[in-house]
């Protein structure tokens, strides 16, 4: 399928940037005119994946958060990776409620939102270098409509 | 995101404004364990009327104020749910063990 | 100066990332809390510079266009880049009034509006190389008012 | 951005709406010259009330607009522009060159 457009953001993981990364991704995602509801989705993914690289991927230390993103007809493809800690056991990971930090208030459920909010979801971990997070949504297909 | 706290019937009542995420989460958090240090209450009602965006780190900071408030018999209430927030919540089964309300004088008469 | 955040974006010289450039970072900058004047001027600024390397920069090609930013205590710092035509005499360049392009409706304001909504403006560009723009803008002390 | 065209008082009234970028300006400027060939006017008034951004493709567009219209003794006129607008009209010399009119109506009689 044809890349309508394209964008890549790198920005340094500290909390303040978890709302600034959702605006981005949100209004590069504007572009393909998605329902309101599909970009509320979007942020919130967006939302998990950034806030999981900054307090698990890096913990107390700063680093950098990486998001690529491309626009196709009626989908997106979003990417967000970091060079921390990395996911020893992904399939642990994945499962809803299941945390590895319940002292900081974590919920378990970033993983899960981020499956059922997005169309696909995988993740590329290596302890040691770090976490990447593709996702895709595909959109309602306005043309078809009346 | 601004916070406001007011005490009713006993009742600490989180006013939440804007975008919860864990940014916001985090000062939400610490504001109200200071404000229930000084407060001694055993009550606290979210209310999201005025939330615009919430993530997972909303339901981990609610959680933990619930599993705080547990250890000494207190509870934990939620009020003006919207739509998108409304499936965040049902996801993590938080509607099993936290009271939801639809109306705030009511949450504030029944928690 | 102590950095207080930085960011950097990548996206492709199509004339609807215009509006893109401008809200990613306008909505990095409010994390100063500038007034929405000064908000407004620094939407501009990066509006002009991202605006001149879609048309002059790359003409008719895609091209890559990038933008960094700092913050610092009540400033920002914005670069914006691009790898296309460069500019071969600046010094004409930044007459007001003076354009390249007349016949595309350029008023050839673009730099004299980015020199006077920012406190500093330099440009380096080589031609064949490409042109990088560094603008800086003081926000007002929010600290001494009452 | 939306643009709409109306044809009053021989004028063809440009309503403005959006941010006015180099993107935006391409499309106004397409669109109106299309409707210019159709209907014959020689004065256009752009109204400016709905705007809430513009850079200097839009001073481009309306100088541009300005020009041809010269050739055939038309006109361009500008109503309703805001503060933060009117600065960039004014650093670009426009005003000397392009009637302003703060009252809709009156630039509709005037113009
Ligand atoms: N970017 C990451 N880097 C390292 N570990 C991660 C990353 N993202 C997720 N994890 C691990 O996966 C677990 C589950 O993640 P998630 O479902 O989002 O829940 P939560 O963030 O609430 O812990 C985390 O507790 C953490 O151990
Ligand atoms: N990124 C760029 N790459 C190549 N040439 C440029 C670039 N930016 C500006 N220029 C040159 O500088 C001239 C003046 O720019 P500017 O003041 O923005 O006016 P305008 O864009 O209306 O022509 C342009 O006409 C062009 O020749």
């Amino acid at each position: 399928m044809d890349i309508l457009n394209e964008m890549k953001l790198e920005f340094l993981s500290v909390s303040q940037n978890e709302s600034f990364a959702r605006v981005v991704v949100a209004s590069f995602a504007a572009q393909l005119d998605p329902t309101l509801e599909e970009l509320a989705d979007i942020k919130t993914a967006v939302s998990e994946a950034v806030t999981n690289s900054i307090i698990h991927g890096y913990e107390d230390t700063i680093g950098t958060i990486r998001i690529s993103s491309k626009l196709y007809k009626n989908k997106i493809e979003i990417t967000i990776e970091d060079y921390g800690k990395g996911i020893a056991d992904i399939e642990k990971a994945r499962q809803p409620l299941w945390t590895s930090k319940p002292e900081l208030d974590r919920s378990g459920m970033g993983f899960t939102i981020m499956e059922s909010f997005m169309d696909s979801l995988e993740i590329s971990s290596f302890p040691g270098k770090g976490t990447a997070i593709r996702m895709t949504k595909n959109f309602e297909d306005k043309s078809s409509k009346r | 995101m601004k916070v406001n706290f007011k005490i009713q019937n006993n009742i600490i009542i989180v006013d939440l404004n804007g975008e919860l995420d864990h940014h916001m989460a985090q000062l939400v958090k610490q504001q109200l364990n200071a404000f229930l240090l000084k407060k001694q209450a055993k009550k606290i009602l979210f209310d999201f009327k005025n939330v615009t965006f919430m993530d997972s780190s909303g339901i981990g900071m609610i959680l933990g104020r619930y599993k705080e408030l547990q250890k000494i018999n207190g509870k934990v209430g939620v009020v003006n749910v919207t739509s998108n927030i409304k499936r965040i919540f049902e996801m993590s089964g938080l509607f099993n063990i936290i009271e939801f309300f639809t109306d705030k004088s009511e949450a504030i008469e029944k928690l």
